[in-house]
């Protein structure tokens, strides 16, 4: 091999520590028994590798890339789950699902919280760039953009930030706006997502982003080759030294000198490239003229050359020179790894390809020939003639596996007597005011929900410029049809925190019921597991528990998940971030235009309570406010929580439910304080004596598969649940401008509503101006 | 109908061709498409670059987004492009009085092109869509109040004071123009078309009035009437009736109807 | 080739108010940056091109100011040789 | 009470694609300056406040933009007095 090409030999003929050094030195992080196992192959081939070569293992062997920690745990209690809606599982870049005879519906969500910790503005906007490629080359219309993000406090001290961690708020300033930068930019409406704050938050923010898109199930197309002879056609953005070893970033815990070391991890994304991109994707690949398309991700090229050859049982053969780049001096194994921005990767035969480069130039887009299909099931590249790069892709793509020791922390739940508060009213406002709680309409409004003219539901709805939080958003995908997909997240962090096992379960619960409260029918999910470092036994037992309750409160549903993502080692030194399994529900509802919303309708209509309520407050709002550490962690029953929503489901097609909001943080006080703000109506609710409870506790109890409902006619509304054997209670009726909760007699809360919504609109505004 | 029968030939919705133009970042188009192909016209996407002659259509139509990004100022590099390529046929398709509309970027075009107050035959901005107060692009819904008093060919179909629900998302949206007095000489042509209300149909501010827009202008026409522009979104707002049934769809069936009798 | 660099200073007029600038006041007077009058925020375009007649390429860039970068109606600006 | 001016410019580090810069430099081509071989976007804050120290005054504005105007991940920027 000659220096010539600036291809170098690695030389692994090294002992142990020397082994290990050279993996840190090089920045891919393989562990010392994976160097070895690279070196046995290498050995056995009787040559050195190339520093090409070394950094595609690099990349193909990672977490972010393999996922070697988690995989096993995954195909055992994930995706082992089936479903009939269900078109493509998990072994695609997105779920693909069944909308109606001629559409199916593709999901995906991912993390980007490294980038974002490191530059939240280019993090973010990445991510939201990346989410929608995976969605595009399954030949889908990108319809929705979902982003849930979690932050340490907004109120965070300066002098206890860690060193090199960025503050909260500037954290969160910047994500927000990469997000509404580029989503708004590529004109994909932002209609969903949850805003969290959590101490554990402040050294590991997460980023998770999701999209939504619709295609005619003729139009999917695979992440793969077809045949021999198909060739490699590269399109979209040039390739440049930023984002190397963004993967290999990804799967290490954050340091102090992040910031500075990882700066080529870090990018800008570039929606005017993308932009014209999708739409050129799109066009060929509804003219038939593409055998597969794969979006260029994290590994760039060395990932998406092997697996799309691989996958369509063949080798590839690519011309490294042939890459179009923006900067002249770099090195081949950089361009190889390269996870630059905005780039797709698509297979074309000969005879069509004229035409896919017409339409790329047509659109003002890069398009290039790289390489080429071939018999054997290897990677070739060559660099100006000189062959650079020579393995079996058996080898690059059967990256480890592991078996990571689980401890499962015993956490030691007791329900506790506390002592009746006596200002009920001054804790109410105190949650309202919890920036958790609070309006999210600081961000929300900043992304464009409304763009492409197909959304039916914003995340916030209510009087022109008074909301109530919607629990979903709804958006119409197909032109010629009133058929909607509805649109949830849902995590509450502290309870996963406090219970794993079942704040994972709840989380399922929280996303189902989002589903149904606005009308529409669950129909698949999709998870981003965000977890601390699984070499340490203890948070690997929390991703082990956290999976056992999501499979626990899936396996009932007759939904699955039909997409997902792990995000490990989200961990510096200061710790591991909370537990953070972020689900995305897709629901359907038939006719868009019999959705259901959360602000009140009507002076005088009731105010019904629907399920169970139970001494559950491990983890809720009112014992954090309080100061209480104890408390059992809400349960949750599938059972309960389908025939629940299949009851609502039905009597709102009957058009009895006017308006319905479900319980979440805060329960019942909260939920009922959120449907009056979005509109100029009040609520007095008199609650009857409740056994084992004091009424505080009842108004803001977390316990799930719960929902407020709005009722006109209450007798055929009762008729139905007693008929139905669905717990409800009738707690009382929309009355005045003040939410009043009284319980014989006594006054627990009296507020103007115009009060609380102040507090609630205004709580994140007044730290971000 | 009855009207523009010209030589036994007149106009039928099918052969009504409606130019939707775009670059890259445009993304409203397909709203816009969606908005004449329901109304039974033929209305096509055109990208700039492929634009043969304006006078092909009998529309022109600017769609919202993000043309070129808004890098440098919203719209502006759309409109230089569209300067560069067409003024002059441009000029004439409007003297000869065809439609010509923006929506949102759209606006902010045809604003960056001169075009809009239009006093004067320019080739310079003459108004500016300048960044909302707020500082910040905004999604929300706003209420309008119709007030042209016929003079603006996309509106005709709405009677005047009319009051609709239609969203608004823009980060730049609120109308600057040289002189105070330039204000009055709008006013006085009717030129003014929209402006934001409260819910009683009064002038308010933010965020009824999303950007602080003075006099809470929210969209404009020209002198003649036919070039309109507007911050908020009909397109998105198509299928949501008011009281009176009045939704965004007239402002697409107004000028329609202004075609079909021309 | 010879390349010139040129920097175009763009600024809003006078009585323009400047919601970026009042808004960033804002935010800095929330972080405790209690002492700051007032924040005006400019742009500039750094255009590096070829040529070698100094008068020419203002000229030139006269003309992307007239024709993009600048809209009289709010701006005023500057150009600049950079050496 | 006396108040000094700042000036704080703030461009992006070397190696950072700019997509503005980029997409400005595309339209201006296609407006027919083909001249042009680059263009960096910058923005300046003109900071008033009131202090006598420039030392102090200067402390200051690095905070600030530490706290909100700058990241140092990929902007270079440098503070002046202007007097
Ligand atoms: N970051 C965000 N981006 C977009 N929408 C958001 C974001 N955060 C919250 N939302 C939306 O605001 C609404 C209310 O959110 P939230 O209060 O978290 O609801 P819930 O209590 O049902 O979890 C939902 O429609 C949600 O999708
Ligand atoms: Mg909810």
């Amino acid at each position: 091999m000659s220096s010539k090409q600036n291809v170098f030999e690695v030389d692994l003929n090294l002992p142990d520590e020397k082994l290990l050094e050279l993996s840190q030195k090089i920045g891919i992080g393989l562990s010392l028994d994976e160097m070895k196992s690279v070196k046995n192959y290498f050995k056995e081939k009787g040559r050195s590798p190339t520093d090409i070569e070394i950094q595609a293992i690099g990349q193909a062997w990672s977490e972010h890339c393999c996922y070697k920690s988690s995989k096993n745990v995954l195909k055992k209690f994930i995706f082992n789950l089936e479903a009939p809606q269900n078109i493509f599982v998990i072994k695609e870049d997105a779920g693909v699902v069944e909308f109606d005879e001629n559409y199916a519906y593709v999901l995906a969500l991912e993390s980007h919280n490294h980038p974002s910790a490191v530059e939240p503005y280019g993090g973010a906007a990445t991510g939201i760039g990346g989410i929608l490629r995976d969605v595009v080359c399954m030949g889908a219309q990108p319809v929705a953009l979902i982003d849930p993000i979690f932050f340490g406090p907004l109120d965070l001290p300066y002098k206890q930030l860690p060193k090199g961690v960025k503050h909260p708020e500037f954290l969160f300033r910047g994500v927000v706006a990469g997000i509404r930068d580029y989503g708004n930019r590529v004109g994909i409406p932002t209609v969903s997502g949850s805003v969290y704050f959590h101490p554990g938050y402040t050294s590991n923010c997460i980023v998770n982003v999701g999209c939504v898109g619709i295609v005619k199930k003729e139009d999917i197309i695979h992440s793969r080759v077809k045949e021999l002879g198909d060739i490699f056609v590269m399109v979209g953005g040039k390739t440049g030294k930023d984002g190397i070893h963004g993967v290999n970033f990804a799967s290490a815990e954050l340091h102090e000198e992040s910031e500075t070391t990882s700066r080529s991890a870090v990018q800008v994304g570039d929606p005017i490239t993308k932009e014209p991109l999708i739409h050129a994707c799109l066009e060929a690949n509804s003219k038939k003229l593409l055998n597969g398309m794969k979006d260029l991700g994290g590994g760039g090229l060395s990932c998406v050359v092997g697996e799309m050859a691989h996958a369509g049982g063949f080798g590839a053969k690519v011309n490294l020179e042939k890459v179009l780049l923006k900067e002249k001096d770099m090195m081949p194994w950089e361009i190889w790894v390269s996870e630059s921005q905005e780039r797709m990767m698509l297979a074309v035969s000969e005879e069509n390809l004229k035409e896919v480069l017409d339409i790329f130039n047509k659109w003002d887009v890069n398009v290039v020939v790289i390489g080429e299909t071939i018999p054997e099931k290897r990677v070739l590249v060559y660099y100006e003639g000189e062959k650079i790069f020579d393995m079996d892709s058996n080898f690059l793509t059967s990256g480890p596996l592991y078996a990571r020791e689980v401890r499962i922390v015993e956490r030691i739940q007791k329900d506790i007597e506390t002592e009746k508060p006596t200002d009920i009213n001054k804790i109410l406002t105190k949650m309202i005011s919890d920036p958790n709680i609070a309006s999210k309409d600081w961000v929300i409004l900043q992304y464009d929900h409304t763009v492409r003219g197909s959304t039916s539901l914003t995340p916030l709805w209510g009087d022109v410029v008074n909301f109530s939080p919607q629990d979903s958003a709804i958006v119409k995908p197909v032109e010629d049809i009133n058929k909607g997909l509805v649109i949830s997240t849902a995590i509450n962090p502290f309870l996963v925190e406090y219970d794993p096992y079942w704040g994972s379960a709840s989380a399922i619960d929280e996303v189902f019921r989002n589903i149904v409260a606005v009308g529409g029918r669950p129909h698949t999910l999709a998870d981003c597991l965000n977890f601390g470092n699984p070499e340490k036994p203890e948070r690997f037992g929390d991703f082990y528990q956290s999976v056992m309750g999501l499979n626990y409160a899936t396996k009932d549903l007759k939904i699955s998940f039909s997409s997902g993502n792990v995000s490990l080692y989200n961990e510096s030194v200061i710790g591991s971030c909370p537990p953070t399994p972020t689900i995305l529900c897709v629901g359907i509802i038939d006719d868009i235009n019999k959705k259901i919303t959360s602000n009140f309708k009507k002076e005088g209509n009731s105010i019904y309570l629907v399920g169970k309520t139970e001494r559950e407050f491990g983890g809720s709002l009112y014992y954090r406010v309080l100061g209480i550490k104890d408390g059992i962690a809400p349960k949750m029953n599938p059972k309960n929580l389908v025939n629940y929503s299949n009851a609502l489901l039905e009597s709102m097609k009957d058009g009895i439910i006017k308006s319905c909001h479900d319980l979440s943080e805060g329960g019942l006080a909260v939920a009922v304080a959120e449907m009056t703000f979005g509109s100029d109506y009040g609520a007095e609710l008199d609650l009857p004596l409740i056994q084992d409870m004091r009424a505080d506790e009842f108004i803001f109890s977390e316990s799930n598969s719960r929902w407020v409902i709005e009722i006109e006619n209450d007798e055929k509304f009762e008729d139905f649940l007693k008929k139905n054997r669905i717990p409800f209670m009738r707690i009382g009726k929309i009355s005045g401008k003040d939410l009043k909760i009284t319980q014989k007699g006594e006054t627990l809360v009296d507020v103007p509503i115009e009060t609380l919504r102040n507090k609630w609109k205004n709580a994140i505004w007044n730290h971000m101006g | 109908m009855l009207f523009g029968i010209i030589w036994g030939d007149y106009l039928d919705r099918s052969d009504i061709k409606v130019c939707v133009l775009r670059i890259e970042g445009t993304n409203n188009e397909e709203e816009m498409y969606n908005a004449f192909k329901r109304l039974g016209t033929s209305p096509e996407i055109v990208h700039l670059k492929e634009l043969k002659d304006i006078f092909d259509y009998n529309c022109l139509m600017i769609p919202g987004g993000f043309s070129a990004g808004d890098y440098v100022r919203a719209g502006a590099i759309f409109a230089s492009r569209i300067r560069a390529k067409m003024a002059n046929e441009l000029h004439k398709f409007i003297d000869e009085g065809w439609p010509v509309g923006g929506i949102c970027n759209g606006f902010q075009v045809l604003v960056e092109l001169g075009l809009l107050p239009g006093f004067k035959r320019m080739d310079y901005p003459n108004a500016c869509l300048f960044l909302n107060n707020s500082a910040r692009f905004e999604c929300r819904p706003t209420l309008l109040k119709h007030e042209s008093k016929g003079k603006c060919i996309f509106t005709r179909n709405i009677p005047k004071g009319e009051i609709m629900m239609v969203p608004s998302a823009h980060g730049e949206g609120k109308l600057l123009l040289p002189k105070e007095k330039d204000f009055d000489k709008l006013f006085e042509n009717d030129q003014v078309v929209f402006r934001y209300v409260d819910k009683k149909g009064e002038y308010a501010e933010y965020p009824w009035n999303p950007n602080d827009s003075a006099y809470n202008i929210a969209g404009i026409c020209n002198e003649a009437g036919n070039v309109f522009g507007m911050m908020p979104h009909p397109e998105r707002a198509y299928f949501d009736r008011n009281k009176n049934g009045i939704s965004g769809m007239k402002i697409f069936e107004s000028v329609l109807k202004y075609i079909e009798e021309k | 080739m010879s390349y010139l660099k040129v920097e175009v200073k763009v600024g809003l007029k006078e009585g323009i108010t400047d919601p970026e600038g009042l808004n960033i006041k804002k935010s800095l007077k929330l972080l405790g940056f209690e002492s700051i009058e007032n924040i005006e925020v400019k742009r500039s375009y750094v255009i590096e091109l070829s040529g070698k007649d100094e008068k020419q390429i203002k000229e030139n860039v006269e003309m992307m100011c007239k024709k993009l970068l600048v809209n009289p109606v709010i701006h005023d600006y500057k150009v600049e040789m950079i050496k």
